[in-house]
């Protein structure tokens, strides 16, 4: 099991070769493929999670060749506390995006399949990459397949969300591959150095980039990030997305691709450049503060239940950025888990969005009300999912918001409990506008005849919602399963830290062979 | 003075080789009745032996390093862009010769023109004179004109032939001249000796001018700005297997050559030229993305944006690096094979007198020719620059060339301009995939072609996956 | 002023002249006749300048066989006066104008820095590289390689003149 | 002359006067590359002129083959009347 990562990295890919020689009137044996690919990708993802170990800070199951050996590019890739959890995240929202699909897409098949695959790919290549042109390419190439999705399978304004999707990204990480490219040559500059992308080498000696440039190359990376997040104000392009593309890609879009930019945070921005993320922290925070208050503000006024949840993503991320900010350990440790977390429940809500659509073929809020009579089962699973996403203790949600709000009350870095006040107040806003959703369309009268008819959930979706309500309950109850797994890398980061703000860093000046 | 020795016949044999095949296909296309078809077979064939001799002088120790006088220089820089041109021009002929059956327009003389053009940059790619570089693009650029009016009953082909050979001999003009003076300066033309004397000449003007005319002549043979004027009427109005030809073989010639000229001048860092460059490298960049925004015909699209890609390369030649240079061949192939590609694909769905090569023709084609429509939708990813398709790993190799030699600013453009591209290659995805297609009569596709344009495309993968298969051969030339 | 010098002034003012001729006449067949006169005081500056074989060739090609084919095809395509220069004197001819002269003044300018002040002295050997059998001995030694590879050249000249100026298509 | 030759091109409207200038600008370089040869002592510019006279005889032929065939298209020669001329 030496080339573990590299076999659940590129295991979809022989799900997609597969495909390739299967006829596609052929649907339900391509159905069955993509869902076995993604499950044996699942399985090999546990392998490395059981395998994992969680007080080892260092990279592991690493793996290098070297692949452009002029401007030293390796494949280079390994996981660490920061990573695994999101890992086991897309392996695991993969196949029940799949499956969810079943039978909501019958266009394009084999090419919906292929895609979906792809993208897991290009997803889990983003989390492992220990190597930054690595990373960037498994992060652009990414963009292909979400584009397809979005731009094929999605709804009536689809190619104009399709496109905003595609030239947003595109905006931000190509000022992150120059910023990418002067870091190699900043590596060459020094005695002895050479032009390098290796990420741990550049961990060495990063910090020492002079504070001028190190901002410019902070904001580079940050734009990049930020925009995938999204903050505030860089997020027109979430709700857009996430409205127009199916079921299955707003899973993915809001369960992995906005942890990409929030990763990124946490894996380049911070340990890279630190003496500009201090400079930066107010700034960012205040996006995220405000990022949350006004995504919980707008989504209060949708009459849309998607976008509501899209624009519940916004004020969630948030959290998140605004945790990763206060660099302190509950906050980054909230940070992470409330990724995680953030995955499982707006990803269950966009699942039991789209199964009430494809039985009733509008998402208005005013359409309903009443459900709770007619499809109870729907109902209540609704109901777990949304506590989870407004924070109700015992469930998910509670812990990692408990954490990001604890750990930006006392982080030093912020210097101020400001920040955590007016968060707080995100929380609380969330559960107006989440229970007052549900309110309108769960209970009280049934107010229009069609609902009547409707149908409560059949067994293969119960069969899709069970395992992240099982996890929703399960992080609720006992997170310390999942926070172990992550405290030391998360430690580290943020001891590394305070020894920047404390002059006690000291960057090495000659470039690791 | 010897005049030549058995070595330095071994040396060039990619050029005698092609020039005997050529020779071969012209009596066979006089003398054979059917005798189109003959040509192609003999052009093939005279292609192949070529790569094979350019195999075999790429790294072989009894040849010499320059032949005939340093006239040519021999083995890797050399043998790496022969194989180029001919593997694009046996590319380019397998797309035209169904294309041109296709529009009754299948004569063995359009093989011919091909091999001497091949001819023309071989020579091109090779040359170590400025006499042999102007003879190289004089024998690429009469056969290029003549291609160009190749339909010579249709109004178009003859206009953007006319226009092409005008403005491409006021080039040569201005190119001739820059030799002159620069003969005129340093008392020769070999850029061996060239480069000994730059530094007596270094204040000269009369010697910088003359790299500056040099300039306006290449600038115009890889149609930068401000010398582009000709690019998107000739590619639109060119026969499509002749634009797919031009676009490649004549871009990749001109900038082989470009890349061994302006060596001389930027090894001695000369601030001025930088500058210059870096000024058209820009401009290209701006002007190819911006108008490439509002075309809605394909070739003409694909013409701005040979522009903008020239503008690209250009910043690989700025920086002075090898790292530049390996940049920009790496570049070439993946432009050339991106591009032959789009124009075989467009040469199989063009109708009669050059219809259908609008945008919205290609709606819905996603469905109707899912295969056809996967490959051009590589292809533009490709030109974007998104990885793992090829044209990225050549940005990144130019973008880090620009930052490591202190031109981050052009790097920035660079990327914004890429952004600006985005949206209309785009444009040609979202017309393929998102929209219901108006026209539903069944396309045939000639096997040829379509084979062709696979291997185009696993090509652009393949060295988009693994660059080092390219870079490992280029360490040693550059 | 010795007699070579006269003779090379004289030349020197006829050719600039005619060149400027050729621009302004309206009827194309006169600017070939300028262009000719042109051509013909060029080849004498080759002989004040001892190239001698160079100057007969030049007359030869450029007089005998190109121009004779410009006229041969301004009579063929029986074309009239070009209309007036006056009618499209528009931006854009000023601009030609401007960029021109700029042109030229700056030829002028950097003439005056250049290192070529110091050719006022004709190389002794001069005298003897003008010959045909100097010529003939280095053409095919130094550059027999060009020398061959132009044989191409014209060879795609000719396909492509054939083929373009074929009437019919035959097929 | 080689300004005069640029201008040529620049102003005139008739595509063989266009032409003629071009080729006005190669003999200007001939006789720069004729004087510096013979200032120099160096054959190479003499040798260059030949190559460039079979240049200027190559492009002259294809030259007015383009414009024949031009003509039978479009019956003139003017490049303002050729629309897609637009330079």
């Amino acid at each position: 099991m030496n080339n573990i990562l590299t076999y659940t990295l590129f295991s979809p890919l022989v799900g997609i070769l597969l495909l390739l020689f299967i006829n596609k009137e052929k649907q339900s044996l391509i159905k069955y493929i993509g869902a076995g690919t993604s499950i044996v990708t699942f399985v090999l993802s546990l392998f490395v999670y059981f395998g994992f170990d969680a007080a080892n800070t260092q990279m592991q199951f690493v793996e290098q060749y070297p692949w452009i050996t002029g401007l030293d590019i390796s494949y280079f890739v390994g996981v660490d506390g920061l990573s695994i959890l999101l890992i086991v995240l897309t392996t695991f929202l993969t196949p029940i995006a799949l499956i969810a699909s079943w039978d909501s897409i019958k266009d394009r098949i084999k090419e919906y399949v292929s895609f979906m695959l792809l993208l897991e790919v290009g997803m889990l290549g983003v989390f492992l990459s220990i190597d930054l042109f690595l990373f960037y390419v498994f992060w652009e190439a990414m963009l292909i397949p979400m584009y397809f999705i979005i731009g094929i399978w999605g709804g009536k304004e689809r190619i104009y969300a399709a496109v905003k999707f595609f030239i947003y990204t595109m905006a931000g990480s190509l000022l992150m591959l120059i910023a990418i490219l002067w870091l190699g040559y900043y590596a060459s500059t020094l005695p002895g150095g050479y032009f390098t992308t290796n990420l741990l080498k550049l961990y060495a000696i990063a910090p020492s980039i002079p504070m001028g440039i190190q901002v410019w190359m902070f904001l580079a990376f940050t734009l990049s990030f930020a925009i995938k997040v999204p903050l505030f104000p860089l997020h027109t392009w979430l709700p857009d997305a996430h409205v127009q593309a199916p079921t299955a890609g707003s899973v993915i879009l809001a369960g992995v691709l906005l942890k990409m930019g929030t990763y990124g945070l946490l894996r380049f921005c911070l340990p890279l450049f630190p003496l500009a993320s201090f400079q930066f922290t107010p700034l960012l925070a205040t996006l995220s503060v405000i990022g949350i208050v006004y995504g919980a503000l707008v989504a209060m006024v949708q009459t849309d239940v998607k976008k509501l949840v899209a624009y519940s993503s916004v004020s969630h991320l948030g959290f998140v950025v605004l945790g990763i900010f206060s660099m302190t350990e509950e906050g980054v440790q909230g940070a992470v888990i409330q990724m995680i977390n953030h995955g499982l429940s707006t990803g269950a809500l966009f699942l039991l969005v789209g199964m009430i659509y494809d039985r009733r073929h509008t998402r208005e809020i005013s359409q309903f009300g009443g459900l709770a009579k007619v499809m109870p089962v729907f109902s209540t699973l609704f109901m777990i999912v949304t506590f989870s996403s407004i924070g109700l203790p015992g469930l998910n949600g509670f812990v990692g918001e408990f954490l990001i709000l604890l750990g930006s009350f006392n982080s030093l870095f912020l210097g101020s409990y400001v920040y955590a006040a007016i968060a707080a107040t995100g929380v609380i806003f969330s559960a107006v506008y989440m229970l007052w959703m549900c309110q309108r369309v769960f209970f009280g009268k049934i107010t229009h005849e069609e609902n009547r008819s409707l149908l409560d959930l059949t067994k293969h979706e119960i069969a899709v919602m069970l395992p992240i309500i099982l996890f929703i309950v399960w992080i609720g109850v006992y997170p310390s399963t999942f926070l172990k797994s992550s405290a030391a890398s998360t430690k580290q980061v943020v001891t590394q830290m305070q020894n920047a703000k404390s002059g006690n860093l000291t960057p090495a000046s000659v470039i690791v062979k | 003075m010897d005049s030549f020795s058995t070595s330095e016949l071994l040396a060039t044999s990619p050029i005698l080789m092609l020039s005997l095949f050529s020779l071969i296909a012209m009596l066979a296309n006089a003398l054979l009745k059917n005798s189109a078809k003959a040509v192609f077979g003999v052009s093939v064939v005279g292609i192949i032996a070529s790569v094979i001799c350019s195999i075999y002088t790429f790294d072989e120790p009894s040849l010499p390093q320059t032949a005939f006088s340093d006239m040519l220089l021999i083995g890797g820089y050399a043998s790496f862009f022969s194989v180029l041109f001919l593997m694009i021009a046996l590319f380019s002929i397998c797309i035209a010769k169904p294309y041109l059956e296709k529009e009754q327009y299948h004569f063995g003389e359009y093989y011919v023109l091909i091999l001497i053009a091949t001819i023309g940059m071989l020579v091109l790619g090779s040359a170590a004179d400025l006499i042999s570089i102007f003879l190289g693009i004089e024998i690429m650029s009469v056969s290029f004109y003549v291609l160009a009016g190749y339909y010579r009953s249709k109004n178009s082909s003859s206009e953007s032939a006319l226009k092409y050979f005008l403005l491409g001999a006021f080039a040569t003009g201005f190119l001739l001249y820059g030799i002159a003076l620069i003969y005129g300066t340093t008392g020769t033309t070999n850029l061996l000796r060239i480069v000994t004397m730059y530094p007596q000449v270094f204040f000269d003007p009369l010697h910088l001018i003359g790299w500056g005319l040099i300039l306006i002549g290449f600038a115009f043979k890889v149609a930068a700005v401000p010398f582009h004027m000709w690019v998107p009427d000739v590619y639109e109005g060119a026969p499509t297997s002749v634009t797919a030809f031009m676009s490649t073989g004549g871009k990749a010639a001109a900038f082989a050559s470009f890349i061994i000229t302006f060596s001389v001048p930027m090894s001695m860092h000369d601030e001025r030229l930088t500058m210059v460059l870096a000024v058209l490298a820009a401009g290209s960049m701006i002007i190819g993305n911006w108008f490439g925004l509002s075309q809605t015909n394909l070739k003409r699209m694909l013409a701005y944006s040979s522009i903008a890609h020239a503008g690209y390369m250009i910043i690989g030649i700025a920086s002075g690096l090898p790292l530049g240079q390996q940049g920009i061949a790496f570049y070439l192939v993946a432009y050339a094979l991106t591009n032959l590609g789009a124009f075989g694909i467009i040469s199989m769905l063009e109708g009669e007198n050059g219809s259908n090569v609008n945008y919205e023709y290609y709606a819905g084609l996603g469905k109707r020719k899912p295969g056809l429509a996967a490959l051009l939708a590589m292809f533009m990813f490709s030109l974007t620059g998104i990885p793992p398709f090829a044209g990225f790993i050549g940005k990144y190799y130019l973008f880090a060339s620009a930052v490591q030699s202190k031109l981050t600013w052009l790097a920035i453009l660079g990327v914004i301009t890429s952004l600006f591209s985005t949206y209309y290659y785009l444009r040609v995805i979202v017309f393929m995939y998102f929209r219901e297609a108006m026209d539903n009569t069944e396309i045939v596709l000639p096997r040829l072609a379509f084979v062709t344009v696979i291997l185009c495309g696993i090509g652009i993968v393949l060295f988009g996956v693994f660059p080092s298969l390219i870079f490992d051969l280029m360490k040693s030339i550059f | 002023m010795t007699f070579e010098q006269g003779v090379f002034y004289f030349l020197a003012i006829v050719t600039v002249v005619s060149a400027v001729m050729m621009l302004l006449q309206r009827n194309p067949v006169n600017s070939a006749l300028y262009l000719i006169l042109n051509f013909f005081c060029l080849g004498g500056l080759y002989l004040t300048l001892n190239a001698q074989f160079i100057a007969m060739v030049h007359i030869m090609v450029y007089a005998g066989a190109i121009m004779v084919l410009f006229l041969f095809v301004i009579m063929l395509l029986n074309l009239g006066d070009d209309k007036s220069l006056r009618q499209h004197l528009g931006l854009r001819m000023y601009l030609g104008i401007a960029f021109s002269v700029g042109l030229f003044l700056e030829l002028l300018y950097i003439l005056g820095f250049s290192s070529a002040n110091n050719y006022t002295q004709q190389s002794p050997t001069a005298v003897e590289m003008g010959t045909v059998e100097y010529i003939g001995k280095i053409l095919f030694t130094k550059f027999l390689f060009p020398f061959e590879i132009t044989s191409f050249l014209l060879l795609a000249a000719i396909i492509g003149a054939v083929m373009l100026a074929k009437k019919k298509i035959i097929q | 002359m080689f300004c005069c030759g640029v201008l040529g091109v620049v102003v005139r409207r008739n595509a063989i006067v266009i032409f003629m200038s071009i080729e006005l600008m190669l003999n200007a370089v001939n006789l720069s590359l004729v004087a510096f040869s013979s200032f120099l002592g160096d054959s190479t510019g003499q040798m260059l002129v030949f190559f460039v006279m079979v240049v200027a005889a190559a492009e002259a032929a294809i030259g007015l083959a383009i414009i024949i065939a031009l003509f039978r298209n479009k019956q003139t020669v003017y490049v303002d009347e050729i629309n897609i001329l637009k330079w």
